[in-house]
């Protein structure tokens, strides 16, 4: 079974190392990713480098798990990037903004793939 | 009476993009006196282009009209991109059958708006009289002003029978606003003056308050932690809790009422 | 082997202006001076080789020629076009945009709209007591990141400007200096904080409000604990707001991003314009890309409005919200996009991109990225700072110019831009006969 | 561009050439004034008002200030929207316009160059930016050099020459034109939310505003710089600071100047008349300042006068923005800039119904009034900070026109006739008058007649007015602010520019800026001790910090040789 917890996205020095490089296996593994809590992960039973599926009204997406040193309990963080916004809103309620942070989700441990970033695409030109 | 009735055809809005159009032309004000046949020559813009109104819709002219407090525009067809409905009318009435785009309403003086369906952001911004129903959800920003301005809706009334967005009623200074459901977070934010009852629940309303009334029937969630309490107060036979507010602004500006069902 | 000092970051914001490079034989070797984000950007990536345009399904080069003409015809042909990115270039390609977006009836919006545009939005409603980073190097004794995270987002920030650095009137640096962070989270830069208040997702406006009603004498009113934070911890930030000389408060996206956006900030200006009742009290944004100040900047004197500019009916109306490129896409409104220096691929809403994928789309940048799995024409350019120069303007809107490190064959932004605005004056000339 | 123009049948109002409403012809070659001509294009201005280009002595109209005014007020830009045509690109704003606004709308009163009076040094690049895009004008624009740390160490030191070859290196770097003055010391004290009155010592630097305006004025002569000292003293817009303004100016009584013109440039006069103690008790003090000026040779002003309505408030007088937005509770943007000076932005509305607003407009106004001789006032809104400058035409009518005045008065509020001189002053301006406050005195004092700037003289550049009006029509107010807010036609450099109201061309104008020649060994002295200060506290580095030849495409250089 899943955990609810709020799902934030946001810059990592990883990440930014790699914008330009962004079809590359170093950006993969710097952003396909979801930092969680320890207490989080022993929910649902996943470790680190396992596979785990994030479900939000918006949308789903499988990333790989990681243990974030200073998430506390019930927040979940994924790099900036496709595959964190693959879940997060686009309502900008009047405001131009989109939702990246805060957002309600889902997580569970799942044996389905990460796509990359090229399937991830594809999905969106159906 | 003269009712010019106004359908959008189905070809505009088929293609892979729904590009609005601007109908601000489109008043009981500014159509009054005209013919079916100058009706349909006036020009609307569609995305960066102008167009006839009579190649976008449909057009049909019926009785007379000795005003434009006598002209009633009937609107139909896929609305979900016509913005500007009735925006700075003074007079007549305009029907709008589904939902409408942005500014609805916006700068609106007389006359009575009627929406059924839902409204996008902006509705009624800058209004300053007449009425304005809508029978679905209001988007965010109604009411509101423009960005950068310090006065938002001065006069008038505004009806939404279902939900409303953000920010309802920014910086308020007269006028009414009734909302029968939910307000999404920031309802009367930096509002100065007129009244807001809200049926259901809220979210961080009155935030930033330096005058007016809001009300909440319902619940509120998240309550701005600078409102002073000061007492059980009875509104119409109900008991409510009732604050004074905003004090994240000194004493003397904080004089915003919040009336919290108890 | 060629030496190049004060050579200028083109990254982030801090637009760090003292890197030192080598080159050689025209490519650079080594880079000193910068943080980790910087160097990776100084010392290049893989490229894209040729300019190209999709025929069925699959990307096949072309000439700059053939890409440049395909590209004006998709726009002079569209009737709600959107110029969408600019953060990543120089100023000098942004003027051609807005000149572009006129002859088109377009909507230019910069990459502000998905970051800081929530700031502008703030500082239009309440301006913005702030200052250029030399101030707060020379005088700030208390400095606050509120959700913001300079350890990975702007490497040298607290080294060069703030809180590790040296100043006039701190020559002790940190040991001078205090440093609050707020945050949902215990990042690294919170590790550092000499006071670490963490708040819960979406209750950063509870918190500036229970803030600003201590620091008006109003704190009888503020309950025991809000958005999770201790009433005494308010207190404790308040005191040593109103302690300090000089105090600031850097926010980023963790307020702009988060439930209450635009009036985060909004909320975020108040209190400092409540703590400048007691003492200098300023407040900045964490700007992202290194000129996406200047795209604002540009835009603003050249439109009167600083983003998301609609000129479909001639002349300029600016609607965050309803002229944003996220409103845009996710309503469908848009028939044509031209993307520069930029990749929503990887950092718009989902949503947003299934409609880009369905719409013609001209992809201007010198790298492959996921815009470029969908792209209908693609233009690659010089890397502005490195291969080309021009201006730029940091974080605190000081202005300075790229300079230009080794030569290349590719066009710059400004020349490609320059070239469309030609083609597309042609077609319109033709189709005005 | 016509290569040669001919306008025949004007009556010419050209102040610096004596000429006093002749009906004249006026001949044009490759952009100058000429002799004679062979084979014009010929205007005929039938008996038409004709005046030189209209020169600008102070307008904010470019750099990050004016530029943060127009972010944070959308709602000022969507008062002045225009769309783009054939010639003009789509223009927006009202007080604070957008750069190709601004350069149309000048350029349609018949104005031709502008000074930006207020650059940050530091940020002197993005000025230049904006006067890039401001079609038509010429421009010039003056760095912020009073509240610099370097400026108040040297004061303090008392090395005037080194402090010389600090400007000089200044106005070398960031392409400026001469030295501005804002609230020396108290820009630097608002950066701990203080401010200073002229004699307080300036926090931790020990030095007074007294001494750094003295001082500047000293080193300011130590070259042969067209322009003095521009100044914007202490304690504007305090009730009571007329007295400070009288002292400010007497500081540099003594200084020599190098050439016949006065040493000291009191800007927007009108915030610094201020009588009274409180806004309770506020008065006009226009009489005193205007007989200090009249009895003293060294001090020229600009007036600063006051258009009623709602503007934008912009300047690098900190405090005073703080105490401007304390006042009204609106938006307020502050930008201290490092080891230079400040900026305040704050939204402001001036009605006459309020009894201050009713004191301030009247004020500017008796100052031009009141000062006898016009080559000593320059007709000025401190755009946009008393109003916009689309309101000069207002000021101009009212100028020529006691009547105009009276029946304002009348719609005003009542202290206008018990606390202001205007009521009761007779005088009205003539053509003639008008021709110096708005082009002649602002280029005498500025130095640019000899550049070609304001005066229709052989050799100077060919910018002419024609204003839809007549001599005999001057009694006519309405008509006078009709004709010159759309000038007949513009020319600017031998190109018209303006026809029937409407903008026709926007060529590019000029920049000009000065190169104070400074003593090597001088330089050589101060550049060690610069080097160190940014080393140690800038944070941009030396190299990157001058403006680049990129920045001014179309550059007029006017050297300023060292007096030995």
């Amino acid at each position: 079974m899943g955990v609810k917890v709020k799902l934030i996205s946001g810059r990592t020095v990883a990440q930014g190392q790699n914008l330009d490089n962004k079809l590359s296996e170093e950006y993969f593994n710097a952003v396909a990713l979801c930092e969680l809590n320890a207490a989080d992960m022993t929910k649902i039973g996943v470790s680190p480098g396992e596979n785990v599926k994030v479900s939000t009204k918006y949308g789903t997406v499988v990333v790989k798990a990681k243990q974030g040193a200073g998430n506390p309990e019930g927040i979940a963080f994924i790099p900036m990037g496709p595959w964190a916004n693959a879940v997060v809103s686009g309502d900008t309620k009047g405001a131009g903004m989109p939702q990246y942070k805060g957002i309600d989700a889902e997580i569970e441990k799942t044996e389905e793939q990460v796509l990359q970033i090229r399937e991830l695409m594809q999905q969106y030109m159906k | 009476m003269q009712q010019i009735s106004l359908k959008l055809k189905e070809e505009v809005m088929k293609g892979v993009a729904k590009i609005p159009i601007v109908v601000d032309s489109l008043t009981p004000d500014k159509l009054f006196g005209k013919s079916e046949s100058e009706i349909k020559a006036e020009k609307v813009w569609w995305g960066n282009r102008q167009e006839n109104t009579g190649d976008l819709f449909e057009v049909e002219v019926d009785g007379e009209a000795g005003s434009a407090s006598e002209v009633k525009i009937v609107l139909d067809g896929d609305l979900s991109r016509v913005k500007y409905i009735g925006a700075g009318m003074t007079a007549g009435e305009i029907e709008a059958n589904g939902d409408v785009d942005m500014h609805c309403g916006a700068m609106m003086r007389g006359g009575k708006i009627t929406v059924h369906g839902n409204a996008d952001c902006w509705a009624g911004r800058e209004m300053h009289g007449g009425e304005l129903l809508i029978e679905g959800d209001a988007g965010a920003n109604l009411c509101a002003m423009y960005r950068g301005e310090i006065t938002g809706m001065t006069g008038g009334k505004v009806v939404v029978e279902g939900d409303a967005g953000e920010c309802v009623g920014q910086y308020m200074a007269g006028g009414e606003i009734l909302i029968k459901g939910n307000v999404d977070i920031l309802a009367g934010l930096n509002m100065k003056g007129g009244r807001i009852t809200i049926e259901g629940n809220a979210v961080m309303p009155g935030a930033d308050m330096t005058g007016g009334e809001i009300i909440v029937k319902g619940k509120v969630e998240d309550m701005i932690p600078s409102f002073r309490f000061v007492e059980v107060s009875t509104l119409d036979g109900a008991q409510y809790r009732k604050y004074s507010g905003d004090l994240a602004m000194t004493e003397k500006q904080a004089k915003g009422l919040l009336y919290v069902r108890a | 082997m060629v030496e190049i000092t004060d050579v200028v970051c083109p990254l982030c914001g801090c637009v760090c202006d003292d890197i030192v490079v080598e080159v050689e034989d025209n490519r650079v070797t080594k880079v000193r001076g910068a943080c980790a984000v910087g160097k990776s950007k100084l010392m290049g990536h893989g490229r894209i080789k040729s300019p190209a345009i999709r025929e069925n399904g699959a990307l096949k080069e072309c000439s700059y020629d053939e890409a440049i003409k395909k590209a004006a015809e998709i726009l002079a042909a569209a009737r709600r076009p959107l110029l969408y990115g600019w953060s990543s270039t120089v100023c000098e390609a942004t003027k051609v945009g807005v000149e572009l977006a006129e002859e088109i009836g377009a909507v230019i919006d910069n990459t502000a709209s998905v970051c800081h545009g929530p700031s502008v939005l703030a500082i239009q409603d309440v301006g913005l007591p702030s200052c250029t980073l030399g101030e707060v190097k020379n005088r700030a004794s208390l400095i606050i990141y509120w959700g913001s995270n300079p350890t990975s987002a702007h490497g040298n920030h607290m080294k060069r400007y703030s809180y590790i650095s040296k100043g006039y009137f701190l020559p002790g640096g940190k040991k001078d200096r205090k440093l609050v962070v707020v945050d949902v989270r215990e990042t690294k830069t919170a590790k550092m904080a000499d006071k670490f208040l963490r708040v819960e997702p979406g209750k950063d406006y509870l918190v500036f409000s229970a803030l600003r009603a201590i620091l008006y004498g109003n704190e009888d009113v503020v309950p025991d604990e809000v958005g999770g934070v201790s009433k005494n911890d308010l207190l404790e930030v308040a005191s040593m707001m109103k302690e300090t000389q000089f105090g600031i408060i850097f926010f980023g996206m963790g307020v702009t991003h988060s439930r209450g956006r635009h009036n985060n900030i909004v909320n975020a200006i108040q209190t400092t314009r409540a703590a400048h009742t007691h003492t200098k009290f300023n407040i900045m944004p964490m700007r992202g890309h290194y000129n996406v100040a200047g795209f604002n900047q540009v835009c603003t004197w050249e439109t009167g409005f600083p983003f998301a500019v609609d000129l479909s009916l001639g002349y300029p109306w600016y609607n965050p919200g309803e002229t944003s490129s996220t409103d845009l896409l996710i309503r469908r409104e848009c028939d044509a996009a031209l993307l520069i220096a930029t990749d929503p691929g990887a950092h718009f809403p989902g949503e947003s991109i299934r409609h880009l994928a369905n719409i013609p789309v001209i992809q201007i940048d010198p790298f492959a990225n996921p815009t470029t799995e969908f792209a209908d024409v693609v233009i690659p350019t010089a890397i502005s700072g490195v291969e080309s120069e021009g201006s730029i303007y940091r974080m605190d809107n000081i202005p300075l110019r790229l300079r230009k490190l080794v030569d290349t064959e590719y066009m710059s932004d400004e020349a490609v831009m320059e070239r469309i605005l030609e083609e597309v004056r042609a077609i319109k000339a033709k189709e005005g006969e | 561009m016509v290569e040669e123009l001919l306008i025949k049948n004007g009556v010419v109002y050209d102040p610096i050439n004596g000429v006093k409403g002749e009906k004249k012809d006026i001949c044009i070659r490759d952009g100058k004034i000429v002799e004679e001509v062979k084979n014009p294009k010929v205007i005929d201005a039938e008996g038409r008002v004709v005046m030189p280009g209209g020169v600008d002595i102070h307008a904010h109209i470019a750099g990050g200030k004016v530029n943060s005014g127009r972010l944070f007020r959308p709602e000022d830009g969507r008062k002045g929207i225009e769309p783009k045509t054939k010639v003009c690109r789509a223009q927006s704003g009202y007080s604070v316009p957008n750069t190709f606004a601004t350069g149309y709308r000048y350029a349609r009163m018949g104005y031709t160059f502008v000074m930006e009076p207020a650059m940050p040094p530091i940020a002197a690049r993005h000025t230049h930016e904006e006067l890039i895009d401001t079609p038509i004008l010429d421009n010039a624009a003056l760095p912020l050099i009073d509240n610099n740390w370097m400026t108040m160490e040297y004061v303090k030191s008392g090395d005037i020459d080194l402090l010389a070859a600090y400007i000089a290196w200044m106005i070398k770097a960031t392409k400026g034109y001469g030295v501005k003055i804002v609230n020396p010391g108290g820009t630097e004290a608002w950066a701990w939310a203080k401010n200073c009155e002229l004699n307080d010592a300036v926090p931790y630097f020990d030095v007074t505003p007294a001494e750094i305006v003295k001082s500047l004025a000293e080193a300011n002569e130590r070259f042969e710089m067209p322009h003095s000292i521009h100044v914007h003293g202490n304690m504007l817009g305090h009730p009571g600071n007329y007295v400070v303004t009288m002292k400010t100016f007497d500081l540099v009584k003594g200084t020599k100047p190098y050439r016949d013109r006065p040493v000291l440039h009191g800007t927007h006069t009108q915030f610094h008349s201020y009588g009274g103690t409180t806004w309770g008790d506020f008065e006009s003090q226009a009489k005193a300042i205007a007989e200090y000026i009249n009895s003293n040779e060294h001090a020229s002003i600009d007036i600063g006068s006051v258009i009623l309505g709602d503007t934008t408030t912009m300047t690098a007088d900190g405090p005073m923005e703080y105490s401007l937005y304390q006042i009204t509770g609106r938006k307020w943007t502050n930008h201290d800039v490092e080891l230079e000076t400040g900026t305040g932005i704050t939204p402001f509305l001036y009605s006459g119904k309020v009894s201050v607003h009713t004191i301030q407009w009247a004020i500017g106004q008796e100052l031009a009034l009141l000062i006898k001789d016009p080559w000593k006032v320059a007709l000025t809104t401190d755009h946009p900070n008393a109003g916009p400058f689309i309101g000069y035409p207002i000021l101009i009518s009212m100028l020529m026109n006691k009547r105009r005045r009276d029946e304002s008065a009348e719609e005003m509020h009542s202290a206008i006739f018990d606390r202001a001189e205007l009521p009761s002053i007779d005088r009205e301006y003539d053509f003639y008058e008008i021709a110096i406050i708005t082009r002649a005195m602002a280029a005498k004092t500025l130095g640019l007649a000899e550049h070609g700037k304001g005066h229709l003289g052989v050799g100077a550049d060919g910018d002419v007015a024609i204003y839809d009006i007549t001599p005999e029509e001057r009694d006519d107010a309405g008509k006078i602010q009709k004709a010159f807010l759309n000038a007949k036609y513009t020319i600017k450099g031998g190109e018209i520019v303006v026809k029937d109201g409407e903008v026709v061309a926007a060529p590019q104008g000029k920049t000009f800026f000065v190169t104070p020649e400074c003593d090597e060994k001088l330089m050589d002295e101060m550049m060690a001790k610069l080097k160190d200060t940014f080393e140690h506290y800038y944070s941009v580095s030396f190299a990157n910090y001058p403006v680049q030849d990129a920045y001014v495409p179309n550059p007029y250089e006017i050297r300023a040789p060292w007096r030995s």
